[in-house]
């Protein structure tokens, strides 16, 4: 773990022991599972747009795809009666094909990735509301998938399984993204992707890849948004969504121009982020404020992580001339 | 592997022997063309096993192209390339690595947030066993160490490296290439940013890497160097072969010829200063920078002279270039501009005081590459170049013409993009937007990295002018004959200090190597 | 299809609610073969929008617009001007002080009032009551709120607070959750907008909660009226999207031919809101089912 | 004008015509009079946007700043009895120091613009909305300020005064960005910043200029929608507004890595995206298709400059080479 990510891990424990003090019914398990449960939820959504941030690029079109799967799931299972283990990895294919498109775009026709995704923003989000008529996409009455419903709604020993699903996508993530092939090549693109091609590295395919498991774990978490509300004007559903998950990552030490963080850091960033939602509500602080809270602890987070970088830096380059002057006159 | 058998059966340093047998590479009519210029026309030519050949020619004669094109980053429009007795009408990059062509780009291309290894191993990782291809860490800093100790590297393999100087990154550009399983090595320009003993270091790699029946091309502007290591030289002029000089006709002279179609008169070499030095330019008072906090510097410039800095690399010249110029902030002490106290808290302000700077690093930050000439040459004047606020392109274009046609910059016009242009030009375009305002101090940060020889004598021919103009000249270089040559005093940094400062009587290369490695001059 | 004159009825924004007024007006549509009748979505429930696209509307000739303005309080000048130049109708919230000629719908205020009378029969001994709604600024929701307020005045039951979700859904059920956490002694729940109910079902039988906490509902989504059924929801206070749509149109058509008569003088046409208890909810969402034809 | 700008204004006809085909309606005064309103106010947007992304910084919050100082102008106004002449300036300066503090944190604090705004976005929304609690700012009625209204929704001669605006601010921005010093210092900084400040440019205040720029005629624009509507709920008032400015920006041309642009290529993308509104309502196409259209035609505006682009490089290298050729041959 980096010492960013210790620094943010330890900013989480500091406001949850604040929250706490102030109201110690944050610690109940129940609040905690609800919670986590969330923090499944955005997490999946943060890693996928995380990959694609490494690049350099930026998927801005996240919450308009969870509308939109998340309203083709449901009318696939509840309304067309399609048996949910068809309509799942059916969901998550198209949620791959659209992360395809888009890498498509960016590498082979050389589109700007703000652009592409920000039309995907528009189009999907028209096409959920064209496709249900504006109307919303739901379950009838007493319509249950007790299996299905376990897995993504569900409790093990207590615990949401949303967060289990985070945990092992995180771990699996975490290997691909910090010890393999892939990983390291996504970090080279991100900083340099014209060296990574003099390398001999196929950097269209593995930017498309990044952008195929964003829309991936993209739609699985739209699978679990919409198990989760059981409900979706398509309207509004998942709106700033992108914008949650680019905040996450940010705040988890991501460099919007590329090649920089970690996948522990971007799980950080969504636990904050949902602490301080949580907080809003448990504090009776007015939910009118509750954008502002989260702007304003990005704010400082991102503030903070500059100036001590700046810091260290200086700290750094103090040393490494004494150790350098200390060597040269060793010799 | 057919060819380690070959070269532990012969010796590969005979080169008449080496001819008879059959060439790695083969280039025939190879032609490519980029908008507006043709950079190679019909080129051919041959690499034998364990040969090093020596390719050198003009700013933008084309050999960063050729060597493109072998390194399959870029595709010729016409021609063969015939790797091992295959011909290709082209070759990818994974095609040029796989036949064992090692590539060290003219532009750095390493990963600032990847560690020294993961650099040099890069794309051909070394995998654990399974399907997830999992980076096998151990092994690749194994693999990597003894690459790093054969360059003479003295950072460890999982140091980052943005934490390297420029010369240390060349350092892994260079086991980079060493480290792919490479029958043929390609240089391009390697030495433009190592000084004295770091090129040493190299030309013996090369001499390593023939004596294990390897084959090198050597791209340089310096031509000693291209002396003390080819087997054979290949003159590229205008795209085309000009010529082809074989181990025994390699010499300075020859070399020019052929690059630029006659003989250089003068041999890179600034004329005599024509006036005595005058007062106190730009002085520096325990100065203290980024690089060396607790170091302070002492150095002034006087006008009318040329004052060498040499030293090696990061010892910390730019750094103080920078802070010169007001780039970045001084940690401590003082400047003085002709006796006056000077606060620079911007290169803006260090520009209005006369103070300009040639930076290192002409791509990135000496001009725009998107701008046009004349467009690069009033930017720093903007506001001289307009007429209340809003910008005169005639003026601008007037300008421009004027120090197109004073410092010879070759291009269509004045309108035409910087980026097009050869490196050579390029810095010229440095130069003339600072000659073009009236310098009182002109700082020139390896004014002649990675250019000609022509461009070069023509560069020395301009600083010199500016000091009998009365111009202080402070010129940064790690090109040891250039800075005897060219300057009038020598100040020497090392680590962070200046170490000494030698005058015209003491030059001698032994001196300034003596005080770059912190010891006193004879 | 053009010579038709058309007859507009423009929502607030797109939610299921108003798919009852899309079968009222294809239902009057039957009755008006000679009217082209649409029903038009903003897409952005926002003033700005809904003002162009009624701009538009009046542009591309239509005779006659029914809105549900986003803002009806303070839109009075946009309003006007749609009005001067076609018959202007308001449904659902109404802007006495333009130029409409007539208003068609409930009354929210009454409806605060009715929610209040359920509270008050399913908990004779008070409460707490905590509210969850979208948009916490709009006018239907405050005029709700207000309502039940009033109608909670003197008893022992309190709403003790009401917390907005932007119309996320996702937060909306996060709300409930975080209620449930935060303030344990809380005994009825109250869903302002028609999603807002079926969260707190929802939420309620995660945390094993249902029949325990009183749930006090708006509108008829089809899990409202499950809970109902089932008893879990004490009761919802329904509107009439459908009659106002259909009323409206008939209304609209018939202003148009020159008949003024259905206007009454202080242009207040009140569907009034209906309790749907326990008892009444079969019959109600039977007569749903038929009235969206399916 | 460019090619570019051309072919944008070619589109923009074609298109008209279409429609005035299909729906003649489309050319009454009246409806022109609106569309050019709202081009009006999205236009001194898109202007402000522009002056941004020049330099390869975006501004996102631009939505939510309309909000909050549109909610303050009314409240000013209309509440608390400031004089229009008064509050007017005073919503300006507000403008300015909004995009000051912003152009502050990006170049002395080097933040990221992307996340200086995206807080931005989320901080104003929520100052506004507790600013009103939620509420509605609005005007009582029959409070008037015929003066004020007549210069922001009245009309001259038949066209809208916010559409008058916009062309005098086009005409006066248009010589600043391309006849000026300090326009070209912006140009020249989008290319290349570091270069830009190694010919003595002051980068970090013509940066914080453009971002001041951009507050300044946000807030104009703010005044301009407060009045359009006389009614604003900060909840959602003015949300994605930044989203139109920056596809107005890019589809007139706009490189987002900066660099890239024309003043009237911005313009022109303002006119197609209202148009395209326009015709969505006139030709009774599904307003849930609204946005979907909108994506498309940024999606396929960009897609078509970029493949004209690497056409005409085609033809151009290939015309090069014959001359090439040729004058290798003469030599
Ligand atoms: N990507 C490119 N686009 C356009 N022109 C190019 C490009 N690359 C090279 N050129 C042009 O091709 C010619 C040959 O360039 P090249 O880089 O091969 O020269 P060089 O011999 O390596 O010069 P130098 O010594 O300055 O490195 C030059 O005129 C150059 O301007
Ligand atoms: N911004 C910086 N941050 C940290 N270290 C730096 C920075 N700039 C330079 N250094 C380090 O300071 C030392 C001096 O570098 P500088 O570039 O001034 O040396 P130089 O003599 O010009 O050498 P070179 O030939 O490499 O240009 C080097 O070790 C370099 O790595
Ligand atoms: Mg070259
Ligand atoms: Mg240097």
């Amino acid at each position: 773990m980096s010492k960013k990510d210790l620094g943010l891990l330890i900013l989480i424990l500091v406001v949850g022991a604040v929250v706490a003090i102030i109201n110690p019914r944050f610690l109940l398990p129940i609040n905690l599972a609800n919670t986590s449960n969330l923090i499944g939820l955005f997490g999946i959504l943060a890693i996928g747009q995380a990959f694609v941030i490494i690049t350099g690029g930026i998927e801005l079109s996240v919450g308009s795809v969870v509308a939109l799967l998340g309203v083709l799931f449901i009318d696939f299972i509840a309304t067309r009666g399609m048996a949910w283990p068809v309509a799942l990895p059916l969901i998550l294919v198209l949620g791959g094909m659209i992360g395809l498109a888009h890498g498509w775009l960016i590498t082979r026709l050389k589109l700007q990735p703000f652009v592409v995704t920000l039309c995907g923003l528009l189009i999907y989000r028209g096409v959920a509301r064209f496709y249900t008529a504006d109307g919303t996409a739901g379950f009838a009455f007493g319509q249950n998938f007790p299996e299905l419903e376990f897995l993504t709604a569900g409790r093990s020993w207590g615990v949401p399984n949303s967060f289990i699903a985070l945990i092992v996508i995180a771990m699996v993530m975490w290997v691909v993204l910090h010890r393999s092939v892939f990983g390291r090549y996504l970090y080279a693109i991100g900083k340099n992707e014209e060296a990574a091609k003099y390398s001999g590295i196929r950097t269209g395919r593995v930017v498309m890849a990044a952008y195929v498991i964003c829309g991936v774990l993209t739609a699985l978490s739209a699978i679990y948004f919409a198990m989760y509300t059981r409900s979706i004007s398509p309207a509004s559903h998942g709106q700033f969504y992108e914008l949650y998950a680019i905040a996450a990552a940010v705040l988890g030490g991501f460099s919007l121009r590329g090649g920089e963080g970690s996948l522990i850091g971007v799980i950080l960033g969504t636990v904050l982020l949902q602490e301080l939602q949580n907080l809003v509500n448990l504090l009776g602080i007015p939910s009118s404020l509750n954008f502002a809270v989260m702007g304003g602890v990005i704010l400082i987070g991102v503030l903070v992580d500059q100036q001590w970088g700046v810091f260290r830096e200086r700290r750094r380059m103090l040393e490494a001339t004494r150790k350098g002057t200390a060597g040269a006159a060793a010799e | 592997m057919a060819h380690r058998l070959l070269s532990g059966m012969m010796n590969y340093s005979d080169a008449s022997i080496a001819s008879t047998i059959a060439p790695f590479l083969s280039l025939e009519g190879v032609r490519k063309t980029y908008p507006g210029v043709v950079a190679l026309d019909g080129f051919s030519m041959e690499v034998r096993p364990g040969e090093v050949i020596g390719l050198v020619g003009e700013n933008g004669a084309g050999k960063s192209t050729l060597m493109k094109i072998l390194g399959g980053v870029t595709t010729p429009d016409t021609g063969t390339i015939t790797v091992d007795g295959v011909a290709h009408d082209g070759l990818t990059v994974e095609a040029s690595i796989g036949s064992g062509i090692a590539f060290v780009h003219q532009e750095l291309n390493l990963f600032e947030n990847l560690d020294v290894a993961a650099n040099i191993f890069f794309g051909r990782e070394p995998l654990r066993a399974g399907p997830l291809k999992l980076v096998d860490r151990a092994r690749l800093r194994a693999l990597a160490a003894p690459l790093l100790k054969r360059v003479g590297a003295n950072f460890s393999t999982d140091t980052s490296v943005s934490a390297l100087s420029l010369a240390q990154q060349q350092m892994v550009e260079i086991a980079k290439a060493l480290s792919i399983e490479a029958r043929l090595v390609i240089l391009d320009e390697p030495t433009s940013s190592l000084p004295l003993a770091e090129t040493d270091k190299l030309l013996d790699v090369i001499k390593a890497l023939k004596a294990e029946g390897i084959s090198v091309i050597f791209i340089s502007h310096r031509l000693h160097e291209v002396e003390r290591v080819a087997d054979r030289v290949v003159v590229l002029r205008d795209g085309m072969l000009a010529g082809t000089l074989p181990k025994s006709a390699i010499n300075h002279d020859q070399m020019v010829k052929l690059m630029i179609g006659r003989m250089l008169k003068e041999r890179e070499k600034a004329a005599e200063s024509a006036r005595p030095p005058g007062m106190v330019a730009l002085s520096a008072k325990a100065i203290r920078t980024n690089a060396y906090p607790d170091r302070p510097v002492d150095l002034s410039v006087r006008h009318g002279e040329i004052l060498g800095l040499a030293g090696l690399v990061g010892s910390g010249r730019t750094e103080l270039a920078r802070v010169l110029f007001g780039i970045e902030k001084s940690l401590g002490g003082a400047l003085q501009l002709d006796g006056k106290d000077l606060v620079l808290g911007s290169a803006a302000d260090a520009v209005a005081n006369g103070i300009f700077l040639v930076p290192e690093d002409r791509k990135l930050t000496g001009i725009l590459l998107d701008l046009s000439i004349a467009q690069n040459i009033s930017l720093p004047n903007l506001p001289a170049h307009a007429r209340r606020s809003l910008v005169s392109v005639r003026a601008e274009a007037a300008t421009a013409e004027k120090q197109k046609s004073n410092l010879g910059i070759k291009s269509p016009s004045v309108a035409t993009r910087t980026g097009t242009l050869s490196g050579g030009n390029q810095q010229k375009v440095v130069l003339a937007k600072w000659l073009a305002m009236n310098p009182k101090v002109m700082i020139l940060d390896e004014p002649t990295r990675g250019i000609d020889i022509g461009a070069k004598a023509e560069i020395y021919g301009l600083m010199r002018a500016l000091a009998d103009a009365g111009v202080a000249v402070l010129m940064i270089s790690s090109d040891m004959e250039e800075v005897i040559g060219v300057s009038d005093r020598i100040a020497v940094m090392h680590e962070g200090q200046i170490s000494g400062i030698l005058d015209k009587e003491q030059f001698s290369q032994e001196n300034v190597l003596l005080l770059a490695v912190g010891k006193q001059p004879r | 299809a053009q010579e038709k004159p058309t007859l507009a009825f423009v929502v607030n924004g797109a939610s299921d609610f108003w798919k009852a007024a899309e079968a009222g007006v294809k239902k009057a549509q039957a009755e008006l073969p000679d009217y082209n009748l649409q029903l038009k979505y903003p897409e952005q429930s926002s003033v700005a929008i809904q003002q162009r696209l009624m701009d538009d509307l009046v542009t591309a000739g239509v005779k006659a617009i029914m809105v549900s303005a986003v803002d009806p309080k303070t839109s009075t000048d946009g309003l006007n001007k749609i009005a001067s130049e076609t018959a202007l109708f308001t449904t659902d919230s109404d802007a006495p002080q333009t130029k409409r000629v007539a208003y068609i719908g409930s009354s929210n205020i009454d409806a605060g009032k009715q929610a209040a009378e359920i509270a008050k029969k399913a908990m004779p001994d008070g409460g707490k009551c905590l509210g969850f709604v979208g948009l916490l600024g709009a006018d239907n929701a405050k005029e709700r709120i207000e309502g039940m307020k009033e109608g909670l005045a003197g008893t022992k039951i309190e709403l003790i607070d009401v917390r907005g979700d932007d119309i996320d859904q996702a937060r909306a059920k996060k709300n409930v959750e975080d209620a449930l956490v935060a303030s344990p002694d809380v005994t009825c729940m109250v869903g302002f907008y028609s999603y807002n109910t079926p969260r707190i079902y929802e939420a309620l039988r995660d945390a094993g909660k249902l029949g325990q906490i009183t749930v006090v509902g708006f509108d008829d989504d089809p899990i409202t009226l499950g809970g109902v059924k089932e008893g879990t929801v004490a009761a919802t206070v329904v509107q009439q999207p459908f009659e106002w749509a259909y009323q409206g149109m008939k209304l609209m058509a018939a202003y148009l031919k020159g008949d003024k008569s259905g206007v009454p003088a202080d242009g207040l046409i009140i569907v009034p809101t209906k309790i749907i208890g326990k008892d009444d909810v079969d019959a109600y969402a039977a007569n749903l089912k038929a009235m969206s034809g399916n």
